[in-house]
C-alpha cells in the first residue's frame, strides 16, 4: 500500500514547480500553464485525501476546480488577446505602465 | 461723608475728563480742570491735617479688591501722621507745579495730555501714600512708575525721550520685582497684607529664620531687604539710579514734581512706613544706611563735573535721597522724613528755576553757554539763590535743620555704622554746597557766554511761572522752622508729630558733641561755597587745569562711572544676543523645528523609498507575496 | 510490491514532465509535455480508483483547456519567442522561494495525520461504480455548488466575449 | 441641576451651527447679507450666554445648566452638557470674541466671504461645545471638530506662507490629541465602561496607569497650551492666520489646552499630577522666560505677540500646577485675561495691517502722532499685557506668582523675572511702532473708525473691570476650585513600586 | 434515499439576483438606451434588498448560512451595487464602453460576494470567491482600448489565480486533516486536534505545534489577505485601482474587501476559533505592516486613484484590528467600520469620477488645484469625505475608528491601538494635501464637471450618511452588534 504522505510530497513538488514557473517565466502562456500545474497538484492531493479518507468530498471539489480552471483559462486568454491588440507583447516584464 | 476720599478721586476725575474730552473740546483750557482738582485735594488735605492734629486716625476699607482663598487685598485708606505729612508735600508741590506748567507748556501740541498725565500722577501718588495695605501700595507704586513713563516720554517723537521713559519703567520694574516678592513673603509669613496686623505681629517673628531658595535667612532681614529693593528702584539709589538722569528728557515741571518732590521720595516713605519691620533687623538697617551714604557720595562727585543744568540738579536729588536713606538707616526715620519734607520744597524750586532759565535761554541747557543772567532774571536768580543756600545747609534755612538733624542722629545714634556714615555725610554736605554754588555762579554771575541771538531774547518768565517760584521759595526757607531742634530752642514739633508712627531714636551723647556736629556741617557748607566762588568767580582757569591734570578722574566722573555702559553690556545686549542667536538661531530653528519638520520629511523620504518597491512587474508582486507567505510560515513553525 | 513500483513510475514521470513544461522555450513543446503530464495524472487517478475524475481530467483538461492553449499560442504566432531569453532577470530569487516553500511543506507533510474516515469505503465505491456514487452525491448534497459552478462558466463566457470579441466598428 | 428648564447650553452650541447652515443657503454674491446674518447670530449667542452669567449660583461646585440625553446607548456614551465655576468664564469669552471676529473681518476679508463666516460660526459652536461637554466622547468630538474650521481659516485666508502654517497646526494638534483618544478608551475600560466625567473623577486608578494616562493627556493638552517644547506651531499659525483667525486662536483655542489640564488631567490623575508638578513647573518657567526673551529679537509684529502668548500661557500652567488656591484661581483668571488682552492686541494689529499691509516692525514708527486714539487703546492693551495694577493682567499674574512661590520658591522667583522681560519687549515694541518720528509708510493713515472702536471697546471695559473689581469673576471659581483641589491633593493612596505595575498594564 | 428538495427560503435572494442578472443580460440586446439598463439593475438590487429581510436560516445541509452576520454584509454589498451603478451611468458613456454586460457583470460579482458571505462550506466559499473574482477581472479590464486597464486586468487575474491556488492548497490540507469541508465541523475537529496536541506539549499556554494545521491557517490567511489587500499581499491593489475604470475601482475597493472580511471573520472565528492565539500572532504583524505601508506610501502619491488605493489598504489594516480583537465586539466594530468605509470611499470616488470629463483625465492630484473656487460644492463634498477618511470627529470615519480602537483596547491590545492611532494621524497628511490643493491654491486649468442625476444622488446619499452616522452612530452600532452576536 502506497502511504498517503508520498502523494502529498508529489503534489507539493508539482505545486512548487508551478510556483517556480509562475515566478520566473516571461511568457504569459507559460505562466498560465504554471497556474494549471498548481491546480493539478492540488487536485492530486485532493483525490489522494478522498481515497484515504474514504470520502467523496475531495473528488467533488476536484470537479469544481476543473470547471473553474476552464473558466479561468477562458477569461485569462480573453484578457491576453485584448492586451496583445494594444501592446502586442506577451512578456510579463514589459507590462509596467503603472508603478510607484 | 468721609471727605478724605476726595483727595485721590478729584485728580482721577480730572484725568478722565481731560483724557476723554481734552483733544476735541478743552484743548488750551484743560489746565483749569486739573488745577481745580489738585487745589480741591489740597484744601481737603489741610482739613484732614487738622483732624489728625486733633488725634483722629482713620483706617478703613472702601471695597475688597482681590479675594482668593485666605488672601485678601482691598482698596483701603490709612490716614495717620506720616500720611498727612506726605499728603501735604504731594498736594502742595503738585498744585504749585500745575500753575507753573500753564506758562511753561503754553502752545504745546499735547497740552491736554500733559495735564491729564499730571492729574493721573497725583492720583496714583495719593493712593500710594494713603494705602492701608501692601497691595494698594503696590498699585500706587506701579501707577506712579507708569505716569513717570508717560511724562518722561511726553515728547514721544524724540527717540531720546521715549528711550528714557522706557528705561525708567524697566529699571523700576527691576525694583518692583524685589518689592513684589517682599509682599508675597509678608503674606506667606503673616497671612495678611494689611499694615495694621503685619506691623503689630512683626515683633514675635523677630528671631525666626526661613529657607529662601535653599539658604537659611533671617526672616525680617529678608523681608526688609526685598522691600528695600523696591525703594532702590523707585528712589534711584545705587545700583538702580541710572534712570533718573535720563528722566530729564521730560518737561521741567515733570522733573520738578516727579523727580524731585514726590515720586522719588516714595522709596523713603516705604522704608519709613515699614519701620517696625526694618528696625527688627540690624543688617537691613546697616544696608540701608550704607546704600544711602554711598549713593549720596557717588552722585555728589558726578554732579561736580556735569555741564547740563538739569543733570546737575538730578544728581543732587539722588545725593539728597541718599541722605534720607542714610537717616532711615541709622534709625532716624523722623529726620529722614523731615529732610524729605524740606527737600521737596527747595529741590522743586531749583528745578523750576532751571526751567525758567531754560525758557529764557530758548531751550539752552549747557551752563557753560550761560552767565550773567542775574540782571535779566532777578526773581529767578533770588529764588534759586535761596534754594541753593537752603540745600547747602546754611543756618536758618530749611536744609540746615533737616540735614543737621540727620547728621546729629547719625553721629549720636547707636547704629554700628553711625560714625562712618556721619563722616561721609559731612563730606557730601561740602560737595553739595560746592556744586550748588558752581551752578549759581556759572549761570548767573560772570559775563554772558551764549550766542548773541539768545542774549537778545533774555527776559524774566511770565507771572504764572514766577508766582509759584516765590511761594516755593517761602516754603524752601520756612519749612525748616517747624522742626528746629531743642538745642536751638525750637520744639522739634515735626519729630514730635511723627513720633506715634515712627517712634524716636534717643541720642546718647552730650550737648557739646551736638554743637560740634552742627559746627562741622556749617563749616563744610561755607567752605564749599567759598571754594566754588574761588574756582568760578575769581580764578576761572583753575577748574580747567585741574581737569587736565586729573584727566582720568575727570573722564570717569564725566561718564557717570560708565554705569550705563556697564548695564547695557551685562544685561541688555546679552539678552538680545541670546534671543537672536541662541533662542531663534538654535533652539527654535535647529532643535525643535528640526524635529517638527524632520519627521514629515523623513516620512516623505521613506515613502519615496517604499514606492520604488512597487516596480509594476507582476512577478515581483507574486515573489513578494510568496516571500511574505514563506516568512509567516517560518515564523509560525519555529516560534 | 507492484503498487509502490507503479506509483514510483507515475510520480517521477509527473515531476519530470512538469519540470519540462516549465523550462521549455518553445510554448508548443511545453503544451505537448503538458498533454503527456495530464495523461499520467489521469493514470494516477485510476490508480486511486477515481475513474470518473480520470476521465474528466483527460476529456476536459487535456481535451478542452489544452486545445484552447494551443489555439491561443498559434493565434499569437510567437515566432520570435524562441530567440528571446525565457526567464526573467531575477529568476534565482523565484527558484529560492519555491525551493524554500517546498522544504517547509515537506517538513510539515512528514508529520501529517489524516482525519477521521468517511463512509465511502473503497469496496462500496467498487460495488456502486465510482461515477454513480459521484453523481448521486453531486446532484443531492452538492447541488448548490454545482449551480454556482454553472454561473462561473456563464460569467467566463460573458467576460471572454466582452473582452476579446472584435467589435463591429473599430 | 438645571433650574432654567430650557436647554440653554445646547441652544448656545447649536445656534451658531444653525446660523452657518442658514449661510449655506444664501447665495455667494450678496456679501453684506452674509455679514449681517453672522453678526446677528453671534450677538444672539452672546445674549443667550448672558443668563448663564446672571443665573449662575456661585455657592456650589456642582455642574449647572446640565443636560443629559443618551447618545450611543450600547456603549453607555451620552450627550451630557454642563458648566461650573471653571468653564463659565470661557463660554462668555468665546461668545464675545466671536462677535469681535465678525466685526474685525467686516471688510478685511474679500475672497470666499461665505465660507469664511461659515467657518467662524462652526468654530464658535465647536469652542462652546468643548467648554460645556461633560462626556469625554462629546468633549473629544468638539475638540477635534474645531480643527477643521481653524485649518481652513489659516490655510485659505492666511498670509503668504499659510499652507505650511495650516498643515503644521493641524498635524501638531492632531498628533497630540490622537494619543488622548487612546487614553480615553483605556480610561473607559478601567472605569467600568463609562465616559461621564463626573463618574470618572469619582473613581481612583492605580498609580502607574495614572502616570501613563497623564502623559497621554499631556501630549494633547501641552500642544494646545502650547507648553515649551511643543510651541513652534503657534508663531507660524499666528503670523499666517487672518486677523479673525489669530484672534480666535489666541483668545480661545489656546485656553482649551489649559482647560483640559484643569478639567481632566488634575481630577482624574491626582497622584500622577502631584508627582509631575516639578516637571510641569519647570516647563512653565522655561516657557515664560524663553517666550519673553525670544520676543526681544522678533521683527514681525504678530510673531512677537504670538511668542508673548507662549510666555503668558507659561504663567497659566505655572498657576495651574502650583496646586494651591491662589495659583489655580490666578491661572484661570489669567486665561481669561490673556484671551482678552492678546485678542485685543491681535485685533489692533489687524486694524493697522489692513491699512499698511505689512507686519515688519521696522516699517512702523511714530504712529501715535498719526493715530492718537488707536495709540491710546494700544497703550491700554500693552499695559494689561505687562500686568500693570488696575489692569486685569496684574490680578492674574500676582496671584500666579504668589501661588507659584508657595508651591516652589525657585519657580515663583524665575516667573517674576518674566514680568520684567515682559515689560521690556512690550514697551520696546510700543516705542518702535508708536513713538519716534513718523515713517513714510505710516504717514497718511486714517485713525480707527467707529466700527473698530466698537470692536475694541468691550475689551477695554473688561480689562479695567477685571483690573479694578475682579471679585465678580473670581467669585465664580471659588467653590469649583476648592472642590478640585480637595480632589487633587487628597485623591487616593500612592502605590509603591511603579515598574511592576506598568508591565502588568501593557501585557 | 428519495431526493428531498432543500428549503430554498434562505437562498431566495441569491436566486432572484441570478434571474434578474440574466434578465438584464437579455434586456441589453433589446434596449438601446443604457440608462434604462442601469435603472433596471438598481431596481433589481432594490428587490433583492427587500427580499433579504425575510431570508434567515440554514439550508443545503449547512452549506448556506443566512444569519444576521451575512445579512449585514449583504446589505453592504447591495449598497455597493446601487451606488456603483449610480456613479457609473454617465462615466462609462464618457469612457465609451457603454455596454449592458457591465451591469450584469457587477450583479454577478455581487452575487459571488453574497455567496461568500453566507458560505457554510469551503467549496461554496471557493466557488463564490471565484465567481466574484472572475467578474472583477473582466470589469477591471473593461476599457478594452486603454492599455492601463488591460494591464490592470492581467495583473489582477494572474495574482488572483496565484492566491486562489494557495487558498485551494489550504482547503485541501484542512480537508485532509479534518475530513470535512463544512466550516462548523472543521471548527469542532480543530478543537479536538488542538486538545490532543496541547496534552502532548505539556505547557497549556504555549501554542501547540500541530504544523499542518498551522500551515493551512497560514495559507487561508494569505489568500484572504490578498482579497482585502493587506501587506504583504497588497501589491496588486495600487496598480489595479489605478488602471481599472474609476467606477469599477470604487466597486472593487468596497465589494471584494467586504467579502474578504466576511469570509475572514467566518473562517477564522468559527473554523479556527480554538487556535485564536496562533492566528492573532499572524494577523498582528500583518495589520501593523498594512497600516504602516498604506499610510506612509500614500504620502508621496501624485495620482489620486493610487492614493485612494493606498488609503483603502490602510483602512484594511484598521479593520484587521477588529478581527484581531477576536470578540463579538471586535467583529461588530469591523462590520460598523465596513459600512462607514463603504459610504466615504464610494463618495470620494464619485467626486473623482465627476472630474473625469471629455478629454480631461482628472486623476492627478494637481488637477484638484483651486477646485474650491471653480466648483465649491464638489470641493466641499470632497472635504467632508477626506476628513471622514482621516477620522476627524464630526464625520462617520471617526465613529468607526473610535469603535474599532475601543474593541482593540478592550481585548488588551493597547499598543496596537496606539500604533493605529499614530498612523491615522500620519494619514491626515495626505488627505489634507487634497483639501489644501482644493482650497488653498489657485485654479490652473478650467475644470469641467460631468455631473449627472445618478452621481448627484450617489453623492447625496454618501455625504448625508457620512454626516448623520458621524453625529448619531448609535443606530448603526447597535445593528452591527446584533449582527456580530453570533461569534
Amino acid at each position: 500500500m502506497v502511504p498517503l504522505n508520498w502523494y502529498l510530497i508529489l503534489s507539493a513538488a508539482v505545486f512548487m514547480i508551478g510556483v517556480f514557473g509562475f515566478l520566473t517565466r516571461r511568457n504569459i502562456i507559460i505562466i498560465f500553464m504554471s497556474v494549471e500545474l498548481m491546480l493539478n497538484a492540488v487536485n492530486i492531493s485532493l483525490v489522494a485525501f478522498s481515497h484515504y479518507l474514504q470520502d467523496m468530498r475531495g473528488q467533488i471539489l476536484v470537479i469544481f476546480i476543473i470547471t473553474v480552471a476552464a473558466a479561468e483559462a477562458a477569461i485569462g486568454f480573453a484578457i491576453i488577446i485584448a492586451l496583445f491588440r494594444n501592446k502586442d507583447t506577451v512578456h510579463v516584464d514589459e507590462m509596467d505602465e503603472m508603478k510607484g | 461723608m468721609n471727605n478724605y476720599l476726595l483727595i485721590p478721586f478729584l485728580p482721577l476725575a480730572a484725568f478722565l475728563i481731560n483724557i476723554l474730552f481734552g483733544r476735541k473740546y478743552l484743548k488750551e483750557n484743560s489746565h483749569w480742570v486739573s488745577i481745580l482738582a489738585v487745589a480741591g485735594s489740597w484744601i481737603v488735605t489741610v482739613i484732614t491735617l487738622l483732624d489728625v492734629l486733633s488725634g483722629k486716625i482713620i483706617n478703613e476699607d472702601l471695597y475688597s479688591w482681590i479675594v482668593s482663598g485666605e488672601f485678601k487685598a482691598s482698596v483701603g485708606f490709612l490716614i495717620d501722621q506720616l500720611t498727612v505729612v506726605m499728603l501735604i508735600v504731594v498736594t502742595t508741590c503738585s498744585a504749585l507745579i500745575h500753575i507753573y506748567s500753564i506758562g511753561y507748556m503754553r502752545g504745546d501740541k499735547g497740552y491736554y495730555r500733559f495735564f491729564a498725565y499730571l492729574s493721573l500722577f497725583t492720583f496714583c501718588m495719593l493712593m500710594l501714600v494713603m494705602a492701608n495695605n501692601f497691595l494698594q501700595l503696590y498699585f500706587g507704586w506701579e501707577g506712579v512708575g507708569l505716569c513717570s513713563y508717560f511724562l518722561i516720554g511726553y515728547y514721544f517723537d524724540k527717540k531720546s525721550a521715549s528711550d528714557a521713559g522706557k528705561k525708567a519703567f524697566i529699571v523700576n520694574r527691576f525694583g518692583d520685582f524685589g518689592f513684589g516678592l517682599g509682599i508675597i513673603m509678608i503674606f506667606l509669613t503673616f497671612g495678611t497684607a494689611y499694615y495694621a496686623p503685619v506691623f503689630s505681629q512683626a515683633k514675635n517673628f523677630a528671631a525666626q529664620t526661613v529657607n529662601f531658595l535653599g539658604y537659611d535667612v533671617h526672616l525680617m532681614t529678608l523681608i526688609a531687604l526685598l522691600l528695600f529693593c523696591g525703594s532702590i528702584g523707585k528712589s534711584a539709589q545705587m545700583p538702580l539710579h541710572v534712570w533718573l538722569p535720563d528722566a530729564m528728557e521730560g518737561p521741567t515741571p515733570v522733573s520738578a514734581l516727579i523727580h524731585a518732590a514726590t515720586m522719588v521720595t516714595a522709596g523713603v516713605f516705604l522704608v519709613a512706613r515699614c519701620s517696625p519691620i526694618f528696625s527688627l533687623s540690624e543688617t537691613a538697617l546697616t544696608v540701608v544706611a550704607l546704600t544711602g551714604a554711598i549713593t549720596a557720595l557717588f552722585a555728589a562727585t558726578i554732579a561736580l563735573v556735569q555741564k547740563d543744568i538739569k543733570r546737575i540738579i538730578a544728581y543732587s536729588t539722588i545725593s539728597q535721597l541718599g541722605y534720607m536713606f542714610l537717616a532711615a538707616g541709622v534709625g532716624a526715620y523722623g529726620a529722614g522724613v523731615f529732610h524729605l519734607y524740606t527737600h521737596s520744597f527747595f529741590k522743586a524750586l531749583l528745578f523750576l528755576c532751571a526751567g525758567s532759565v531754560m525758557h529764557a535761554m530758548s531751550g539752552e541747557l549747557d551752563i557753560q553757554k550761560m552767565g550773567g543772567l542775574k540782571k535779566y532774571m532777578p526773581i529767578t536768580y533770588w529764588t534759586m539763590l535761596f534754594a541753593s543756600l537752603s540745600i547747602a545747609g546754611m543756618p536758618g534755612f530749611a536744609g540746615f535743620f533737616s540735614k543737621d538733624e540727620i547728621l546729629w542722629l547719625a553721629y549720636s545714634g547707636q547704629s554700628p555704622v553711625g560714625k562712618f556714615v556721619w563722616v561721609i555725610g559731612a563730606l557730601v554736605a561740602f560737595l553739595t554746597a560746592f556744586y550748588s554754588f558752581r551752578l549759581i555762579f556759572l549761570t548767573f554771575h560772570g559775563k554772558f557766554r551764549g550766542t548773541h541771538e539768545q542774549e537778545h531774547h533774555l527776559h524774566e518768565s511770565p507771572k504764572t511761572m514766577t508766582v509759584p517760584l516765590i511761594l516755593l521759595c517761602i516754603g524752601a526757607v520756612a519749612s525748616g522752622w517747624v522742626g528746629i531742634p531743642h538745642l536751638l530752642g525750637g520744639g522739634a514739633h515735626f519729630m514730635e508729630f511723627l513720633k506715634p508712627v515712627l517712634g524716636h531714636s534717643e541720642a546718647n551723647a552730650t550737648h557739646t558733641e551736638e554743637w560740634m556736629v552742627m559746627a562741622i556741617s556749617t563749616i563744610a557748607g561755607f567752605s564749599g561755597i567759598g571754594l566754588a566762588a574761588l574756582f568760578y568767580l575769581v580764578k576761572t582757569d583753575i577748574p580747567v587745569r585741574l581737569a587736565q591734570k586729573f584727566n582720568t578722574v575727570y573722564k570717569t566722573l564725566w561718564n557717570k562711572y560708565y554705569v550705563d555702559e556697564l548695564y547695557s553690556f551685562i544685561i541688555v545686549r546679552p539678552a538680545i544676543w541670546t534671543a537672536k542667536n541662541i533662542l531663534i538661531g538654535i533652539t527654535d530653528a535647529r532643535i525643535i523645528e528640526a524635529v517638527v519638520n524632520g519627521v514629515p520629511k523623513g516620512l516623505g523620504e521613506f515613502s519615496r523609498i517604499l514606492r520604488k518597491v512597487q516596480t509594476g512587474l507582476v512577478q515581483r508582486y507574486a515573489a513578494i507575496m510568496a516571500l511574505g507567505l514563506l516568512i509567516i510560515v517560518a515564523y509560525m513553525l519555529w516560534r | 510490491m507492484l503498487p509502490e513500483l507503479f506509483f514510483g513510475y507515475y510520480a517521477s514521470a509527473i515531476v519530470i514532465f512538469s519540470l519540462l513544461v516549465v523550462t521549455r522555450s518553445n510554448p508548443v513543446h511545453s503544451i505537448m509535455w503538458m498533454l503527456l503530464l495530464f495523461f499520467h495524472i489521469a493514470g494516477l487517478y485510476l490508480f486511486l480508483n477515481a475513474e470518473f475524475i480520470a476521465a474528466i481530467q483527460v476529456i476536459v483538461y487535456a481535451g478542452a483547456i489544452l486545445v484552447l492553449f494551443l489555439f491561443v499560442v498559434l493565434l499569437l504566432n510567437l515566432r520570435e519567442e524562441l530567440k528571446v531569453k525565457k526567464f526573467i532577470g531575477s529568476w534565482p530569487a523565484g527558484l529560492f522561494i519555491a525551493a524554500a516553500l517546498l522544504v517547509i511543506i515537506l517538513s510539515v507533510v512528514k508529520s501529517f495525520v489524516p482525519g477521521p474516515a468517511g463512509k465511502y469505503s473503497i469496496e462500496f465505491i467498487k460495488q456502486e461504480t465510482h461515477t454513480k456514487a459521484l453523481g448521486t452525491l453531486l446532484y443531492t448534497d452538492y447541488l448548490f455548488p454545482f449551480e454556482i459552478a454553472s454561473l462561473v462558466l456563464l460569467v467566463a463566457i460573458i467576460g471572454a466575449i466582452v473582452l476579446a470579441k472584435r467589435k463591429k466598428g473599430n | 441641576m438645571n433650574d432654567l428648564n430650557f436647554p440653554i447650553l445646547s441652544a448656545l452650541i447649536f445656534l451658531p451651527v444653525a446660523g452657518a447652515a442658514l449661510l449655506l443657503l444664501i447665495s455667494r454674491s450678496n456679501e453684506s447679507l452674509i455679514k449681517w446674518i453672522s453678526l446677528i447670530v453671534s450677538t444672539a449667542a452672546f445674549i443667550i450666554s448672558i443668563p448663564l452669567f446672571t443665573e449662575f449660583n456661585k455657592s456650589t461646585h456642582l455642574m449647572q445648566f446640565t443636560e443629559k440625553h443618551s447618545w450611543i446607548p450600547s456603549l453607555n456614551i451620552n450627550y451630557s452638557l454642563g458648566i461650573d465655576g471653571i468653564s463659565i468664564l470661557f463660554v462668555l469669552l468665546s461668545t464675545l470674541i466671536t462677535i469681535l471676529c465678525v466685526l474685525i473681518s467686516w471688510n478685511s476679508i474679500k475672497a470666499k466671504v461665505k465660507e469664511f463666516y461659515i467657518s467662524i460660526l462652526i468654530m464658535e459652536g465647536a469652542m462652546l461645545g468643548v467648554f460645556c461637554a461633560l462626556d469625554f466622547m462629546l468633549f473629544y468630538l468638539f475638540w477635534e471638530a474645531m480643527l477643521i474650521p481653524m485649518y481652513l481659516l489659516i490655510g485659505v485666508w492666511g498670509g503668504s506662507n499659510r499652507i505650511y502654517a495650516a498643515v503644521k497646526f493641524f498635524l501638531y494638534t492632531l498628533a497630540g490629541s490622537v494619543l488622548m483618544l487612546v487614553g480615553i478608551i483605556v480610561l473607559y475600560y478601567q472605569s467600568g465602561r463609562t465616559l461621564d466625567i463626573l463618574e470618572l473623577t469619582a473613581k481612583t486608578y492605580p498609580y502607574p496607569l495614572q502616570l501613563w494616562l497623564f502623559w497621554a493627556f499631556f501630549a494633547a493638552f501641552a500642544v494646545k497650551v502650547p507648553m515649551f517644547p511643543l510651541h513652534t506651531w503657534l508663531p507660524d499659525a499666528h503670523t499666517e492666520a487672518p486677523t479673525a483667525g489669530s484672534v480666535i486662536l489666541a483668545a480661545v483655542l489656546i485656553k482649551m489646552g489649559a482647560y483640559g489640564f484643569i478639567r481632566f488631567s488634575l481630577p482624574l490623575f491626582p497622584e500622577a499630577s502631584r508627582a509631575m508638578t516639578p516637571v510641569m513647573l519647570a516647563l512653565s518657567v522655561i516657557a515664560i522666560i524663553y517666550g519673553a526673551v525670544i520676543c526681544l529679537a522678533q521683527t514681525d509684529l504678530k510673531r512677537l505677540i504670538a511668542y508673548s502668548s507662549v510666555s503668558h500661557m507659561g504663567f497659566v500652567t505655572l498657576g495651574i500646577f502650583a496646586l494651591n488656591l491662589q495659583g489655580m484661581e490666578g491661572g484661570i483668571l489669567q486665561m481669561i485675561n490673556h484671551g482678552i488682552v492678546t485678542g485685543a492686541l491681535f485685533l489692533s494689529v489687524g486694524m493697522i495691517y489692513d491699512r499698511t499691509h505689512t507686519r515688519q516692525i521696522s516699517d512702523y514708527g511714530g504712529v501715535a502722532s498719526v493715530m492718537p486714539v488707536y495709540a491710546a487703546m494700544f497703550m491700554v492693551f500693552t499695559l494689561a499685557s505687562i500686568g500693570l495694577p488696575a489692569t486685569n493682567g496684574f490680578i492674574g499674574e500676582f496671584l500666579i506668582i504668589l501661588g507659584g512661590f508657595r508651591a516652589n520658591q525657585w519657580a515663583g522667583v524665575l516667573a517674576a523675572t518674566g514680568v520684567i522681560i515682559g515689560a521690556g519687549y512690550m514697551l520696546w515694541l510700543y516705542q518702535r511702532v508708536f513713538f519716534m518720528e513718523t515713517k513714510p509708510k505710516v504717514a497718511g493713515l486714517a485713525d480707527i473708525n467707529l466700527r473698530e472702536i466698537i470692536t475694541l471697546l468691550p475689551m477695554i471695559i473688561l480689562i479695567f473691570w477685571i483690573g479694578v473689581y475682579p471679585n465678580v469673576f473670581l467669585g465664580f471659581m471659588h467653590e469649583s476650585v476648592k472642590h478640585l483641589l480637595e480632589r487633587v491633593n487628597s485623591g487616593g493612596a500612592h502605590e509603591a513600586s511603579i515598574a511592576k505595575n506598568i508591565l502588568e498594564i501593557i501585557k | 434515499m428519495p431526493f428531498v428538495m432543500p428549503d430554498l427560503g434562505p437562498v431566495m435572494p441569491e436566486i432572484v439576483m441570478t434571474c434578474l442578472a440574466l434578465l438584464i443580460l437579455l434586456a441589453d440586446l433589446v434596449i438601446k438606451r443604457k440608462e434604462t439598463i442601469a435603472f433596471l439593475s438598481i431596481a433589481s438590487a432594490a428587490i433583492v434588498t427587500y427580499l433579504l429581510a425575510g431570508s434567515a436560516g440554514i439550508t443545503f445541509k449547512g452549506m448556506f448560512i443566512a444569519d444576521n452576520y451575512s445579512l449585514f454584509f449583504k446589505l453592504i454589498f447591495m449598497l455597493n451595487v446601487i451606488l456603483t451603478v449610480l456613479i457609473s451611468v454617465k462615466y462609462i458613456a464618457i469612457e465609451k464602453v457603454n455596454f449592458g454586460e457591465y451591469y450584469s457583470l457587477i450583479l454577478f460579482s455581487t452575487l459571488g460576494m453574497m455567496l461568500m458571505a453566507s458560505a457554510g462550506d469551503l467549496i461554496v466559499l471557493y466557488l463564490g470567491l471565484e465567481l466574484m473574482a472572475l467578474s472583477a477581472y473582466v470589469l477591471a479590464g473593461f476599457l478594452r482600448h486603454d492599455i492601463k486597464s488591460n494591464e490592470a486586468a492581467i495583473k489582477y487575474f494572474l495574482l488572483g489565480s496565484f492566491a486562489s491556488a494557495f487558498l485551494l492548497y489550504g482547503i485541501s490540507m484542512i480537508y485532509g486533516l479534518t475530513g470535512t469541508t463544512d466550516i462548523y465541523k472543521i471548527g469542532e475537529e480543530v478543537n479536538r486536534l488542538i486538545g490532543e496536541s496541547k496534552i502532548s506539549t505539556s505547557s497549556p499556554i504555549h501554542p501547540f505545534t500541530h504544523s499542518p494545521l498551522l500551515l493551512s491557517i497560514v495559507m487561508f490567511a494569505a489568500a484572504f489577505s490578498f482579497k482585502i489587500a493587506a501587506v504583504p499581499f497588497h501589491m496588486w491593489a495600487p496598480d489595479v485601482y489605478e488602471g481599472a475604470p474609476t467606477s469599477v475601482t470604487a466597486f472593487m475597493s468596497v465589494g471584494p474587501k467586504a467579502a474578504g472580511f466576511a469570509v475572514l471573520g467566518r473562517v477564522f472565528l468559527t473554523a479556527f476559533g480554538a487556535a485564536r492565539i496562533e492566528w492573532t500572532g499572524i494577523l498582528i504583524p500583518i495589520a501593523a505592516l498594512t497600516m504602516a505601508v498604506g499610510n506612509i506610501v500614500a504620502i508621496s502619491q501624485t495620482n489620486i486613484k493610487r492614493m485612494l488605493a493606498y488609503s483603502s489598504i490602510a483602512h484594511a489594516g484598521y479593520m484587521l484590528l477588529g478581527i484581531i480583537a477576536g470578540t463579538s465586539e471586535g467583529m461588530a466594530s469591523v462590520l460598523n467600520y465596513m459600512l462607514i468605509y463603504a459610504f466615504m470611499n464610494i463618495g470620494a470616488f464619485a467626486v473623482v469620477i465627476m472630474l473625469r470629463s471629455e478629454g480631461f483625465k482628472g486623476d492627478n492630484i494637481s488637477d484638484y488645484e483651486g477646485l474650491a473656487k471653480t466648483h465649491p460644492l464638489a470641493a466641499a463634498l470632497m472635504l467632508v469625505f477626506m476628513f471622514s477618511l482621516t477620522g476627524i470627529p464630526p464625520t462617520a470615519g471617526f465613529m468607526g475608528k473610535f469603535y474599532l480602537f475601543m474593541s482593540a483596547v478592550s481585548a488588551g491590545y493597547v499598543w496596537l491601538a496606539v500604533t493605529a492611532v499614530i498612523f491615522s494621524a500620519i494619514s491626515a497628511y495626505f488627505y489634507l494635501r487634497i483639501v489644501m490643493y482644493m482650497y488653498m491654491k489657485e485654479p490652473k486649468a478650467e475644470v469641467q464637471l460631468s455631473a449627472s442625476p445618478g452621481i448627484a444622488l450617489a453623492l447625496a446619499i454618501t455625504v448625508i450618511a457620512v454626516l448623520i452616522i458621524g453625529v448619531l452612530p448609535s443606530k448603526v452600532i447597535s445593528v452591527a452588534r446584533i449582527a456580530a452576536a453570533g461569534f
